[in-house]
């Protein structure tokens, strides 16, 4: 039988309710069998397949290494203590010796300082709260954009590459878990990416009204009775 | 060996003022210890809190007590009463200028120092209108203050408000009173020439905008 | 009135001597002025410049004497001498705890001097070692740590070893020679054991934080 085919039971850590032959040899304060158990039914359920027959085994087991322990007890064997971090002498905290110290701040300084503040408050009046500008300024985005317009092509096609292993099995995808993480400037980019895409009819993109979400599908699209597609 | 009722009771009497006198030492170390770590003006209650104790007259005697032995020994340094009942100490003044070369490290550095100016000159001033104006940084600013106890905050219903506290005030030498400070802020501010007028356009607009 | 040889050479002596009596006590102050407001070790050379002499030598007496004042009066500031002869004023370690509330500047809590204690204790100690005695919380102890330039990391082959900087050493007034450092520590450890009863409540607080 290949491995594969075992049962997950018959996999460490599992595997010791069911070689009941070892059961015996075992020191039963090795095992956990709480964890044993609550383990073997979620992964029983995970897998889907319920197995009467080997839970049996498992219970029986489970008691088995109980009544060991409790013979164990009986007989006054004292349990091992539970493993611990390593132990070490670990000294009383060591306190920085304080020292006083002045230091050169003066009133002054604070002057100054304030000085220049207040130029700096008249610049966001409180009573128009200024509109911070969504998008970065175009003389921020053009010098970058001339190197990324020259090299637009690679570009693409990169994307294109990408695009087809993302929409597998679906055909579409979000713009919104495309550019998941990227910086705004990023997004933008390849928002005109796209758009060059969708020109050359590689792609086709719609906008839902309601989200605002676009989405990318591979190729020409052609859903019957989608009016937002048609125009 | 037998002792009689005689020694028995002057060795607990001698036992006892040694302890009394090992407890004054520590006490007078302990209020030393913390006017040094301090370096600034403290209160009955903060020296007394420091000695576990709830009698201000016991921390009152010990600490002038720390004050003679300090003035009758032969040192730069000195324990001064302040009114209120707060206790400083400091470096003689004379030697202030033989040693102030030494002394190059800033209470704070530009970013923070700035906001405390700015809290300072608008306080009460919302902890909103303090991050508006100095920018997202402000909050860790205003965290390094609080920790250091120049600023404080208030909790209202709506908002927190900033002022700035009485170590700050002893720090700079202003007044506790929040509008006398203003007022030596401002008149500083004249003095040493800095272009007035900002000053004046915003104090005027300031009381349309502090409430906000 | 007429002096006789005698008296005249026996008052200049007596003068002379007054005179050198109160130069000496005038260093002494300018030194202790000087370590006071400066907070930080301070070498011989700019102890000298404070004293105006080029004389080390002269610096050296002054400041040794100094100690010895220090020392012998019962207080809770002390004066060390560190490696490369330089110098520090500074509040006895055993006091720290009991008044670091009135410092205004960011300490380090227990936490990471606990931490610190241990990595000082067993250095070259691997972090990996250090985590399983102090805990996950380590980790942010050591970056701390790292940051506070107290602890430094040596990475090998395998594994990352941690140590105690000079700095540490200096901090501490210990011999930047780990082994003597360790004796040191260990008196250290051994005395503040025997009455750290007031620690007792952090560090058992501590300990049952430390396996989260």
């Amino acid at each position: 039988m290949s491995t594969e085919m075992k049962p997950f039971y018959l996999r460490p850590p599992w595997n010791i309710l069911f070689e009941i032959s070892k059961l015996e040899k075992l020191t039963p304060w090795n095992v956990n069998i709480a964890y044993l158990l609550s383990t073997f039914l979620l992964e029983m359920e995970r897998t889907g397949k319920v197995d009467f027959r080997a839970s049996g085994v498992a219970l029986d087991s489970s008691a088995l290494i109980y009544l060991m322990k409790s013979k164990l007890l009986l007989t006054l064997q004292e349990p091992p203590a539970p493993p611990k971090s390593p132990q070490d002498f670990v000294p009383p905290p060591l306190f920085l010796p304080l020292r006083h110290e002045l230091t050169s701040t003066t009133i002054q300084h604070l002057i100054e300082v304030l000085n220049e503040v207040l130029k700096g408050e008249k610049l966001p009046s409180l009573d128009k709260v200024v509109a911070q500008p969504v998008l970065p300024s175009v003389s921020d985005l053009m010098p970058q954009i001339d190197i990324f317009l020259m090299e637009i092509e690679a570009q693409m096609a990169k994307l294109y590459a990408l695009l087809c292993e993302k929409v597998k099995g679906t055909g579409i995808i979000e713009f919104s878990s495309l550019i998941k993480g990227a910086t705004r400037l990023e997004s933008i980019r390849t928002f005109i990416l796209l758009l060059f895409l969708a020109q050359e009819g590689k792609i086709s993109l719609w906008q839902d009204e309601a989200t605002e979400e676009i989405y990318i599908a591979m190729g020409k699209l052609n859903l019957a009775g989608d009016e937002r597609t048609s125009s | 060996m037998q002792e009689t009722k005689e020694q028995v009771a002057s060795s607990k009497a001698e036992d006892k003022s040694a302890q009394e006198s090992e407890k004054t030492q520590r006490c007078l170390k302990l209020l030393e210890a913390a006017l040094y770590v301090a370096g600034r003006p403290l209160s009955l209650t903060e020296l007394s809190s420091v000695l576990n104790t709830r009698s201000q007259q016991k921390t009152k005697k010990y600490v002038k007590t720390l004050m003679q032995d300090y003035s009758s020994r032969s040192t730069a340094l000195e324990i001064l009463e302040l009114k209120d009942e707060r206790y400083v100490l400091q470096l003689k003044a004379e030697f202030t200028p033989l040693v102030k070369k030494l002394v190059n490290k800033p209470l704070l550095s530009s970013g923070p120092l700035k906001t405390l100016a700015y809290i300072a000159y608008r306080q009460p001033v919302t902890q909103k209108r303090v991050i508006q104006v100095r920018g997202q940084h402000a909050y860790s600013h205003i965290k390094l203050l609080k920790e250091m106890g120049l600023v404080a905050t208030e909790r209202s219903a709506r908002s927190m408000t900033l002022r700035t506290t009485d170590y700050f005030a002893d720090y700079f030498g202003l007044s506790h009173d929040v509008s006398t400070m203003k007022r030596e802020l401002k008149r500083i501010f004249g003095e040493t020439g800095q272009d007035a007028e900002p000053f004046k356009d915003e104090s005027g607009a300031e009381s349309t905008k502090r409430d906000i």
